[in-house]
């Protein structure tokens, strides 16, 4: 019997070997290093890779093809969304370290879990194939799912765990049972056949199901009403460095599974979906932000603004063209930047091990501490969309992008909902510029590293507010793929 | 110079750089420098542009200097360009003239105030964020601006964090300017939608493409007023405006008189191409600025903090300035936003140093007798009163007369008519604030010791009612070419459609002209014969003419009736509208409002019970929502 | 004789219906996991009945990779089960809700 | 052969039922096992041999051997004690509403397949066929589930480890 091996090219795939090998080593390193490796270099070495992978991809930038007989897409559009992936988890990584020291838990295994989770984003985000977007799904979700019961000792993080599993593996049976519902209708897992197939003979029973499911896998993934509900438990349980990795990592490679899928599968029958979406998107802001208000805990109060942001982006998918989409890119490379920053900032205010998390422990910050609280404005006014902030032009997009569409109610509800959220966020603010420290809580939690990435952080946001041209060519670059 | 001028902003930017990152390390002394230093130079430098300006050749204005590409995309284009032209040169000196007054003020007046560099660094990044909103060239950009000065706003009405009133307040400015703001950020979306483009230029070009009245414009226009009724306030989003005195009196002076509530008289001027085509937004702005004006007055008859008189007078002078743009008068509105500028500045300032000399008093009633103490400030406050009254030949007079002269013939008898009776208000309690301040008996405690303020604040207290005097030479009305300002502002502004060409005799206007006069006079007489005469008149007469005590008790007894019928019917109405219409209808909508998001919330709250199966219940629920909306159809 | 692939799916169908009710009523973790498996494999056998329907192969590979996807939510499930049962003594979901609102 | 698929299905219909609705977990799991080897003889006869193979191996072996295993260990063998009846009513609309969705999904999309025309190839579903496949187009997804089965086996020692170091 003769076997046709496909031709494979390995630097088309360079990011995910060089993130997996580096788990692997790291795994290896911490079984047999002993005392003789010390902790400290985990990261550093997960450091170095996620740099190697972002060097990669910056390399294959503008390379256009597809490998692995068509199971991957090798475009500027999955390179784009790695620098988030790559990004998003470098960030994290930093702002594990000194949190996971007092807590004893600077595991070996934490980083190649993560690095494992980034796998899982960038396949999501190259997927050519609905099976390479389920695997990639569940390579994302399962680490996630581990690293929220890191802390084996807290209820909470237990809680939070479990509660993400059991709805994850649920949501997931209804995301196969609608792929499986496509195959069942079209024959096919490849995103480029099944578009093909709809543009041909249209949509049937088989389809409509699937097509259904699909926005409920996706839509849990990226913390779409009425599927958001596990976000602010799991948020607020789970270890505060992941509850960043994954705000901005799961969101950001669920919506890029969302956006290829949708807009390249479905962009034919989109009065079929924008309907339905355009409902979602409406009760995901308003639960998101009228929900926050009432928030003290400050990791559950951006759980829900992150439900909110999950909102602001289906406004973009929503509007279905090219400057959605672009504005869906450039906004959660914002989105990614600006919250891993406050979240940054709520490690380090937080002190040792997760002590101050309620809004009223700001209290004070900004005459104690400046500069973090200038950061964490910066952060804060992104996260509401105040010009010049990367925040505000992002929203900005993704809102002309669906009046560009004729969403002229969405529009209007949607900057209905940010006027509420300036009222939580600048609310954190107020406090810590405008009330008294009760008490003093003691040093914060911060490091020379930490300090210098919430400040290239801040700066970033501020920049890419300011100058948001060459990222916005680069986004709208990578959209390209999507015709119309 | 003009090629530059983006270099205005950037010098008070670097001044918040400085005050901001390093104001505690750095001296007092040197954040004295930096602060006003930086406006200072900014001030310079928009001379050099104007003064360019004016000879610049007429092909090469209005100038647009482009810095960068802000925004780019196939669809969507938005510059961070800067535009000079007759509108944002004149908005320009007004910013960072009465700006650079205010910052020399403040280094008196917050002297001794803990955050001296915070404070600096704020007014700083407001001068900024001020000055981006006056040159924007496009809607996007002059809405960076707008939010700026917001945010700006905030920081400043709640600097005295410590007073509960002051975070409330800022609170309460921020959440009614977020309304504002929807309306303006959907005007925006609005004009991107029909237009394909913000730049102003293209936009206004295109404008008249539309049929005069079109449902789109109509739309657009009252968005964007909706804006500026924030920004502004008008009715109904005005009642942030007096809480907002809350913040250090030069605050008052700078962000809630002279320029940032301004900024929606700017927009509807800007926008004058936009509203001449929609005649509907342009009754709806001349009502709403009509009634603002009358009502604004006539709660500040009540009043007797001496900064909320001002503010209400604020509020309504701004309702005259949208009363003129309404009636097509938009030049009168920016020269009235001029003139403003000066004499309410000065007012504020003046205020400031009343207050200043009466350690922190504010209320009027524990004032009086201060003309001796404090004559330099008693000039200035006088000289701005008298401008703000209408008085030949202060600068208010010709502004104003403008308004209530465009307001007859361009608008309507009963414009005119309710504009002269808010303009008698306004000389009444400024004339009650002047008389009740520094005139009569002293009544403030012994242990409080008014005096005089140092230079630095009475200076630019001088500079500023010397503007507010000869401000209004500048547009001169009656004589053909003497009305300079109507001539450098013509090219920004854009004419109601023809009809209107009527040409008033001479005799008319200086009529109208002596009749405004006369209805302020009368409103200073009142204020006299209530504040100064009445209550020292009884005392003295029964003391030297015993005989005579009936017959001035009988006249006592006139006043009485003339009290019972005319003066607490109008005090009662007034303190009714005050606390009424203003701290319950629009504070309880605005509360409203938000408590029942507030409310809305704490149900939207329970639905996440904690428990997991809910959760799941809540996935099979969008399941079945999503394949019933596929299948069940 | 052929059986009509439709049958395969109602079977099919009929225990993700069945799956999906263990998860909403059972208090036990495990034996909502259990549910979820089941789920897994209602789906399982309607790919099985399309790839025969399509005579693909490619309906089957998916259960390969469900099955692998399954066993390691199991692994990582059971675990953290377990860990919880450690911490409260027991592993019932509706008593795990410290976090709420 | 459609008298076999109706026992098959029966057993499979019954035992899944039986798990929802034991309230002892050990039983519950047994009844488990049954299901999934009913469905393996069902996957027999949608002539998936190979699956059918994995299904008994992976599943019934693996998996379920490890839920038996955390039942015994967690000593979880009594039956759950009361509290069945909390959220009543909730426990009944969902089950309702899931049994309407799947009867919507049956009854306007299952009810309208057409049997396949295409002649069987005698090698379909074999393991030759499957290996064929997985070696060649799904070589990327068959490497990626060794990472995922890594990050299982890691998580599960992380999670599960009895010391904290």
């Amino acid at each position: 019997m003769s076997i046709d091996i496909p031709t494979i090219c390995l630097t088309n795939i360079g990011p995910l070997i060089t993130l997996s090998v580096a788990g692997l080593l790291l795994l290896l390193f911490d079984a047999f290093s002993g005392k003789a490796m010390k902790k400290a270099h985990f990261h550093q070495f997960s450091l170095v890779a996620v740099v190697i992978a972002l060097l990669q991809t910056v390399w294959l930038w503008n390379r256009q093809t597809t490998d692995f007989s068509r199971m991957i897409y090798v475009d500027n559009f999955s390179f784009f969304f790695n620098v988030i992936f790559l990004l998003g988890t470098g960030i994290s990584i930093i702002l594990s370290v000194h949190y996971l020291e007092n807590y004893r838990k600077n595991y070996g295994e934490y980083y190649a879990l993560m690095l494992f989770a980034a796998v899982g984003m960038i396949l999501m985000a190259a997927g050519g194939n609905l099976v390479i977007i389920f695997l990639g799904v569940e390579i994302l979700s399962i680490p996630i799912y581990i690293l929220s019961g890191l802390f084996r000792e807290d209820l909470k993080s237990n809680e939070a765990a479990l509660k993400y599993l059991l709805l994850g593996a649920f949501s997931s049976a209804f995301l196969l049972f609608g792929i499986a519902m496509l195959y069942g209708g079209t024959g096919t897992f490849y995103l480029a056949d099944l578009a093909a197939f709809i543009k041909k003979s249209g949509m049937n029973g088989f389809t409509y199901v699937g097509m259904g499911l699909l926005i409920v896998g996706f839509g849990f993934k990226v913390s779409m009403a009425p599927f958001h509900m596990w976000t602010p438990d799991v948020y607020e349980g789970a270890p505060t460095s992941i509850t960043a990795f994954m705000s901005v990592g799961t969101k950001a490679a669920a919506f890029a599974a969302f956006l290829r899928v949708f807009l390249e599968v479905f962009p034919t029958v989109r009065m079929e979906w924008d309907l339905l979406l355009w409902v979602a998107a409406v009760a995901t802001m308003t639960v998101g932000n009228v929900t926050a208000l009432a928030q003290t805990n400050i990791k559950r109060m951006l759980a829900y603004s992150s439900i909110a942001h999950a909102g602001y982006i289906l406004v973009g998918l929503i509007a279905g063209n090219q400057l959605g989409a672009t504005g869906i890119l450039y906004y959660l490379l914002a989105y990614t930047i600006m919250n891993l920053g406050a979240f940054g900032v709520v490690i380090a205010v937080a002190r040792k091990k997760d002590n101050y998390l309620n809004i009223y422990d700001y209290a004070g910050l900004g005459f104690q501490y400046p500069g973090l609280a200038a950061v964490m404005s910066v952060f804060l006014f992104s996260l509401v969309g105040m010009p010049p902030t990367a925040g505000f032009l992002g929203k900005f997009y993704l809102f002309s992008a669906a009046v560009e569409a004729g969403y002229i109610w969405l529009v209007i509800i949607a900057v209905i909902n940010s006027l509420i959220s300036v009222y939580y966020y600048l609310r954190i603010t107020v406090i810590m510029y405008m009330q008294p420290a009760e008490a003093d809580l003691g040093p914060v939690a911060m490091t020379p590293v930490v300090n210098a990435t919430l400040i290239i952080s801040a700066l970033a946001v501020l920049l890419i507010g300011i100058f948001p041209g060459s990222i916005f060519q680069l986004a709208m670059n990578s959209v390209k793929i999507f015709g119309s | 110079m003009i090629q530059y001028v983006w270099l205005v902003p950037v010098f008070p930017l670097i001044g918040f750089l400085i005050n901001g990152l390093l104001g505690k390390k750095i001296s007092k002394n040197t954040v004295s420098l930096v602060g006003p230093g930086s406006v200072g130079l900014s001030f310079a430098w928009v001379l050099g542009c104007f003064w360019e300006y004016l000879h610049l050749p007429a092909k090469a204005k209005p100038v647009e200097v482009f810095v960068f590409n802000w925004i780019t995309s196939g669809t969507f284009n938005a510059q961070a360009a800067f535009l000079v032209d007759p509108l944002s040169l004149v908005m320009l000196l007004v910013v960072s003239g009465v700006g650079f007054l205010i910052h020399i003020y403040s280094v008196g007046y917050m002297h001794d105030d803990p955050g001296y560099a915070r404070y600096f660094s704020y007014l700083n990044l407001f001068v900024v964020n001020m000055l981006i909103l006056v040159m924007a060239n496009n809607f996007l950009l002059m809405f960076v601006g707008w939010e700026g000065v917001g945010l700006c706003s905030y920081l400043l009405i709640g600097y005295w964090y410590e007073k509960q009133s002051a975070s409330d307040a800022g609170k309460k400015a921020f959440v009614v300017n977020r309304i504002g703001d929807f309306g303006f950020l959907l005007g925006i979306f609005l004009i991107f939608y029909t237009f394909g483009t913000v730049n102003f230029r293209e936009v206004f070009a295109q404008a008249h493409n539309f049929p005069v009245g079109s449902a789109i414009l109509t739309i657009i226009t009252l968005c964007l007023f909706v804006g500026a009724t924030g920004k502004s306030a008008q009715i109904p989003l005005y009642t942030w405006l007096p809480d907002a005195m809350e913040g250090p009196t030069p605050v008052s002076a700078l962000i809630h008189a002279a320029t940032m509530v301004t900024a929606g008289v700017y927009m509807v001027a800007r926008c004058s191409a936009l509203y001449v085509m929609a005649p509907i937004s342009m009754t709806v702005v001349a009502v709403i600025g009509l009634a603002t004006a009358f009502m604004a007055a006539s709660i500040g008859l009540a009043q007797n903090d001496i900064k909320r008189v001002l503010a209400y007078s604020t509020v309504s002078q701004l309702g005259y300035m949208f009363l003129a743009c309404g009636v097509g008068a938009f030049v009168a509105a920016i020269f009235h936003l001029m003139t403003h500028a000066f004499f309410k500045a000065l007012l504020f300032l003046g205020s400031g140093s009343v207050i200043h000399g009466m350690h922190g008093e504010q209320d009027m009633r524990k004032m009086g007798a201060l003309k001796n103490k404090m004559p330099i400030t008693y000039a200035v406050m006088l000289v701005g009163t008298l401008a703000i009254a209408g008085i030949f030949p202060f600068a208010g007079f010709f502004s104003k007369d403008e308004i209530l002269f465009k307001a007859l013939t361009d608008g309507h008898v009963g414009y005119w008519a309710i504009a002269s009776l808010g303009a008698m208000m306004t000389a009444f309690y400024m004339f009650r604030l002047i008389f009740m301040t520094f005139y009569g008996e002293k009544r403030w405690d012994h242990h409080v010791h008014p005096h005089e303020s140092p230079p630095v604040m009475t200076i630019p207290l001088i500079i500023l009612a010397i503007l507010s005097t000869v401000g209004g030479f500048v547009g001169i009305p009656l004589i053909q070419g003497w009305n300079v300002f109507h001539e450098f502002l013509a090219p920004s502004i854009a004419h109601v459609a023809a009809g209107h060409e009527v040409h008033h005799s001479m005799t008319f206007e200086v009529m109208m002209m002596l009749v405004s006069m006369g209805v302020a006079g009368i409103g200073i007489f009142i204020a006299y014969k209530m504040y100064i005469k009445q209550p020292e008149l009884p005392a003295q007469v029964t003391a030297k003419v015993p005989g005579l005590y009936d017959l001035i008790y009988n006249k006592y007894y006139v006043d009485e009736i003339y009290d019972a019928t005319v003066v607490e019917p109008i005090k009662n109405g007034s303190v009714f509208l005050w606390q009424e219409a203003d701290s319950k209808v629009i504070d309880g909508a605005v509360n409203g409002t938000a408590s029942v998001v507030d409310r809305l919330s704490l149900v939207i709250r329970k639905l996440e019970t904690g428990y997991v199966q809910n959760y799941a219940l809540g996935i099979l629920i969008g399941v079945a929502v999503i394949t019933g909306y596929y299948l069940g159809r | 004789m052929e059986i009509p692939i439709s049958y395969y799916l109602i079977l099919s169908s009929a225990l993700f219906a069945i799956g999906t009710v263990g998860v909403l009523i059972r208090r036990n973790a495990i034996i909502i996991f259990m549910s979820i498996e089941m789920m897994l494999n209602a789906v399982n056998l309607s790919l099985v009945a399309f790839s025969d329907l399509h005579r693909s192969i490619d309906g089957q590979m998916l259960v390969f990779f469900v099955m692998v996807v399954a066993a390691a939510e199991v692994a990582v499930g059971l675990a953290l089960i377990y860990v919880i049962f450690r911490n409260k003594g027991n592993v019932y979901v509706d008593e795990l809700n410290i976090m709420k609102w | 052969m459609q008298i076999i698929f109706f026992l098959l299905a029966a057993t499979a219909l019954i035992s899944g039922i039986m798990v929802v609705i034991q309230v002892n977990p050990v039983r519950s799991a047994l009844f488990l096992v049954l299901n999934f080897f009913a469905l393996a003889a069902i996957y027999l006869l949608a002539n998936a041999q190979f699956i059918a193979a994995i299904q008994i191996i992976v599943y019934a072996g693996a998996i379920m051997v490890l839920f038996l295993f955390v039942i015994m260990l967690l000593n979880l063998r009594q039956p759950e004690e009361g509290g069945a009846h909390r959220h009543l009513g909730q426990k009944i609309f969902g089950s309702s509403l899931a049994t309407a969705v799947i009867a919507l999904v049956i009854y306007k999309v299952f009810r309208m397949i057409v049997p396949p025309g295409k002649p069987l190839t005698p090698d379909f579903g074999s393991t030759e066929m499957v290996a064929k496949s997985l070696f060649t187009d799904y070589l990327l997804p068959f490497e990626m589930t060794s990472i995922l089965l890594l990050v299982a086996v890691v998580g599960a020692v992380i999670l599960a480890r009895s010391k904290v170091e």
